[in-house]
């Protein structure tokens, strides 16, 4: 079994990265751009078959190391 | 090609051909037709594609040297200082009180153009590992750059990206980075120049080699796994560029920093034990390249058992295996018996650790897979034959005087805002703010001087002093002056902050040796560096080549880089700034 | 004062942080391994020096914060014990929640190693007391993650409670978003705990302790140490 | 209109990040992980309102800037 999760900033906290890609891009003469934030994405590849299982121990993974609950949320997709 | 004594003759007839092997995929491999009936008459018999891969790599250019090898050794490289000149994987100088200074200097000028912060990163974790290798601590680095016109639309990007990926690689390792040069110039627009230099300190009396010794001592692979990078890379360094470089791209490796730093710690820690026999890092041609010449170095055979390589993916083929060019691995020869204490300490720092083979008496590399051999070569009739050119060469002509008519018309205010203002002459602080060069807490003189100072821990009255100079233009008006003045320009740098200049590392960066004109320039050059180091007393150590600097057909200036190393007394340094009003300034010199 | 220095694999300022101790005339320091789940008895300071534990991937100080030893830091700093974390320990104690809030990339995302401006803001902690009130040093900066960032409410605590140890600002002492090399809210470089002894900070006190290596004005922070610690 | 694009080291591509996290999860105790993978997403507001304009600006952008095609690949998601 195959977990993404997704990491995101949470609304509010400033972005950097975002901020210096959207500036990068309007260099660059791309317009109409209103906002860019960065994320990540981290791939986990499971033995676990089971759906449920996987998700419990994913989302332990991300509580206890992968997201930082001060400046990021984050969302499970398993496949 | 010049014959070694027992290259055995040429046979003239059609080579054999097996394992779907075509003269197309010979071409493919960089070796001429010549070179491929020279392998069939070593085997006694047509190459596979495995032993056909390890001789590509093995005379390439850049393995070895068969373009440069005869006017290399034409370089001064003795004083009694030298512990160890060229031929290791670093230059050894003694710096007294049982010190020893270990640092080479080298180029990753392909991959920085094609992946500018990969190609760099990887070029500061190729040369730090030349130096650890050695059994010395890294202490600093410096970095040559050299790059397109400003306005050229690459440029920007390529400088960002290679003076991020410098930074990201020895800021990450903790190795302070502490000077270099960049100069801008409409040559370098399709070939970029990176060139990188380390120095480390070792106590004098425990220097590591890489010749193999000890019939049946295991040979160890330590480090980070091994996936398909970079493979034929070190074939892609000694070809040129052309439209079609992009389709070489996959080639391209990734730097793993933090994987380096542990391996720093590890051999360092193992090293203070008397486990390591030999060692050698596993550079361009991996494998291939540090089995082979640490077996070569010691007279003996090699077996490897390729099934027990760590791998980072599956399905790896034994072509792959020795060809790969994974970052951040070295092999190692033990005492027998000292596997379980390796082994504890690469455990320790949670890196990859593999008995994968051992050391034999039949002076042959025998490779196996799944049980089967596929891989026999002879060691020493391969390395020998190793081909070597005395390439036709033309003398640079002197360029006529350039037109001066019109040089008054500036006024001297004008003219100085303009030298102060041009890419080159300007201040290179926005690149320096972005390596670390404090970590370690010795940094005397920062970047921004005529040579960066940094203080020994364990001769804390003394200093190393670190400079790399050349100007392009000069050795591209003059090869011999051009490259003389190059070495005078490190010596000074040294001298002027207070230091004794001892000895120098070279990065040769030239055009396509074939070209006469080209030979010329480099031939010149090695000229220049030799008259300049017997009249200063100032030996070449270590170096590094790089040729085939081109881009349809154009080459770049003739680059020979200089990477001067001095020892200086601290109560008697020196640095450029003026101290107080009033003090009165001098101009000396001719 | 008996002190360790923790090391993590990445770690790299250990001995400049321990040649500062010795500069200042304190004991040499025990180093401890982050798989040890004990600190060495009778302790009294634990410093987390800087560097790039796990090569600073995933976020600065993450998997560090995750480490055995951390615990054990933990226990100690609930106990009173002191701590200091500068740069990459700076970096864990915040994903540890030691010291609340967090480092970011820094604004132009670009590494900067250069020396800073650095106004002290309390004298009453146990690591400035040496200072002069007021007093504006110049320490090297050398970090890619150093943008502070916390909750408005987390921020209006640590101003209210005065817990800003360190601002970034100019050589008058000035604090502004010019005088900001980082992007750091509030210009923070460096934050104390709710007991005044845990401190985080940035910029790098231990590599200025020497006049051969450009200035001392990181020296008083290792003697406050010593004062506090006799 | 907002993109979401998604930027994934090329197969076989050296992942440092990846393995560490890998490490760090084991040795947090969570069994049965047998790859950890690495990557970004980008999220981009547009004053864009058309699919096909926005699909193509963003190609756009990932060519310019985004990704790096030596070691890179991406996937643009449009919503
Ligand atoms: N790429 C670089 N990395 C680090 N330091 C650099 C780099 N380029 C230039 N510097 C530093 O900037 C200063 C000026 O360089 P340069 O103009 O080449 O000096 P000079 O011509 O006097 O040798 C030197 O201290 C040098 O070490």
């Amino acid at each position: 079994m195959k977990a993404k999760v997704h990491i995101t900033l949470k609304p509010g906290v400033h972005d950097p990265q975002g901020r210096a890609i959207g500036g990068a891009l309007s260099h660059l003469g791309f317009t109409g751009i209103t906002g860019v934030r960065q994320g990540k994405v981290i791939e986990i590849d499971l033995d676990e078959t089971d759906r449920k299982r996987a998700l419990e121990a994913v989302d332990g993974m991300c509580k206890a190391l992968l997201a930082n609950p001060v400046i990021e949320t984050y969302a499970i997709e398993l496949s | 090609m010049s014959a070694a004594p027992d290259t055995p003759a040429r046979p003239q007839a059609e080579p054999p051909y097996t394992d779907g092997i075509t003269p197309a995929v010979v071409a493919e491999h960089g070796l001429t037709p010549d070179e491929y009936r020279t392998v069939v008459a070593i085997l006694g018999r047509a190459p596979n594609r495995v032993e056909l891969g390890i001789f590509s790599v093995m005379w390439s250019e850049h393995c070895s040297y068969k373009s440069s090898k005869k006017w290399l050794k034409t370089l001064p490289t003795t004083a009694p200082w030298v512990i160890q000149g060229p031929g290791e994987n670093a230059g050894v100088i003694d710096i007294g009180q049982g010190l020893a200074a270990v640092f080479k200097m080298e180029s990753h000028n392909h991959p920085s153009y094609i992946e500018p912060y990969q190609g760099a990163a990887t070029g500061v974790g190729g040369i730090l590992r030349d130096v650890f290798t050695m059994g010395a601590r890294p202490v600093a680095n410096l970095n040559a750059l050299r790059f397109g016109a400003p306005e050229d639309p690459r440029t920007r990007h390529l400088v960002s990206g290679v003076v991020a990926g410098i930074g990201g690689y020895g800021n990450c390792v903790g190795v302070p980075t502490v000077g270099g040069e960049v100069n801008f110039h409409p040559g370098f627009n399709g070939n970029i120049l990176v060139n990188a230099m380390t120095v480390g300190v070792a106590p004098a009396d425990r220097l590591f080699y890489s010749a193999a010794a000890g019939i049946g001592n295991p040979v160890v692979y330590v480090g980070s796994r091994t996936g398909r990078d970079g493979i034929h890379g070190a074939t892609m360094a000694s070809a040129e560029f052309s439209a079609d470089s992009e389709e070489k791209r996959p080639t391209v490796q990734v730097g793993d920093p933090f994987t380096e730093k542990l391996l720093i710690e590890a051999c360092l820690e193992l090293m203070a034990t008397d486990a390591i026999v030999a060692i050698q890092d596993m550079g361009a041609a991996g494998l291939t390249s540090s089995s082979f010449e640490m077996a070569s170095k010691g007279g003996l055979g090699v077996e490897l058992d390729l099934d027990r390589v760590p791998m980072r993916e599956t399905h790896m083929t034994p072509y792959e295996l020795m060809l790969s060019e994974s970052q951040e691995r070295m092999l190692m020869v033990l005492r027998p018996g000292a596997e379980d204490l390796a082994r504890a300490v690469f455990e320790k720092w949670e890196l990859e650790f593999a008995v994968i083979g051992t050391l034999t008496d039949t002076g042959r590399m025998v490779l196996r897979w799944h049980g089967a051999v596929v891989g026999d070569l002879p060691i020493d009739p391969l390395a020998q034959a190793s081909p070597e050119y005395d390439r036709p060469w033309e003398p640079t002509p002197r360029p006529a005087p350039a037109d001066q008519s019109g040089a008054d018309a500036v006024a001297w205010p004008d003219a100085l805002a303009r030298l102060i203002g041009c890419p080159d002459g300007a201040s290179k602080r926005w690149i320096w703010e972005q390596y670390d060069h404090l970590v370690r807490g010795n940094t005397l003189q920062r970047p921004g001087g005529d040579a960066a100072v940094v203080r020994l821990e364990d001769r804390p009255t003394h200093a190393l002093a670190l400079t790399t100079d050349c100007t392009p233009r000069y050795v591209e008006a003059d090869p011999v002056m051009g490259a003389a003045q190059a070495v005078a320009e490190a010596w000074r740098n040294l001298t002027a902050v207070g230091a004794t200049p001892l000895a120098l590392t070279d990065n040769m960066n030239f055009g396509n040796p074939e070209k006469p004109a080209i030979m010329g320039q480099f031939v010149g050059a090695c000229q220049g560096i030799k008259d300049a180091c017997l009249a200063l007393d100032f030996p070449v150590v270590s170096g590094n080549v790089s040729l085939y600097n081109e881009t349809n057909g154009q080459a770049i200036p003739p680059t020979p880089a200089i990477g001067g190393v001095g020892l200086v007394e601290i109560a008697r340094s020196q640095s450029l700034a003026f101290k107080a009003e009033g003090d009165v300034v001098f101009l000396l010199g001719a | 004062m008996h002190a360790a220095i923790l090391l993590f694999p990445g770690t790299n300022r250990e001995r400049d942080m321990a040649r500062a101790l010795e500069v200042a005339g304190a004991p040499a320091p025990v180093f401890v391994w982050h798989r040890e789940t004990t600190l060495p008895a009778g302790l009294d300071l634990v410093i987390l020096p800087g560097g790039f534990s796990y090569g600073d991937y995933l976020r600065s100080g993450a998997m560090a914060a995750r480490s055995p030893i951390l615990e054990a830091v933990r226990r100690f700093a609930d106990q009173g014990g002191m701590v200091l974390g500068v740069c990459n320990g700076f970096q864990i104690l915040t994903e540890a929640g030691l010291l609340p809030g967090a480092l970011m990339r820094n604004r132009d995302l670009r590494f900067i190693c250069r020396c800073v401006g650095l106004r002290v803001e309390r004298t009453d902690t146990p690591f400035t007391t040496r200072y002069a009130a007021g007093a504006v040093l110049s320490v090297p900066v050398a970090h890619h993650d150093g943008n502070y960032t916390a909750d408005d409410d987390t921020l209006a605590r640590l101003e209210g409670e005065g817990r800003v140890a360190f601002r970034y600002c100019d050589a008058a002492g000035v604090v502004s978003d010019a005088t900001n090399p980082n992007g750091s809210r509030g210009n923070i470089a460096g934050i104390v705990s709710e007991n005044r002894r845990v401190l985080g900070m940035m910029p790098h006190p231990e590599n200025l302790v020497e006049p051969a290596l450009g200035g001392i004005d990181g020296r008083p922070l290792f003697e406050s140490l010593l004062e506090a610690l006799p």
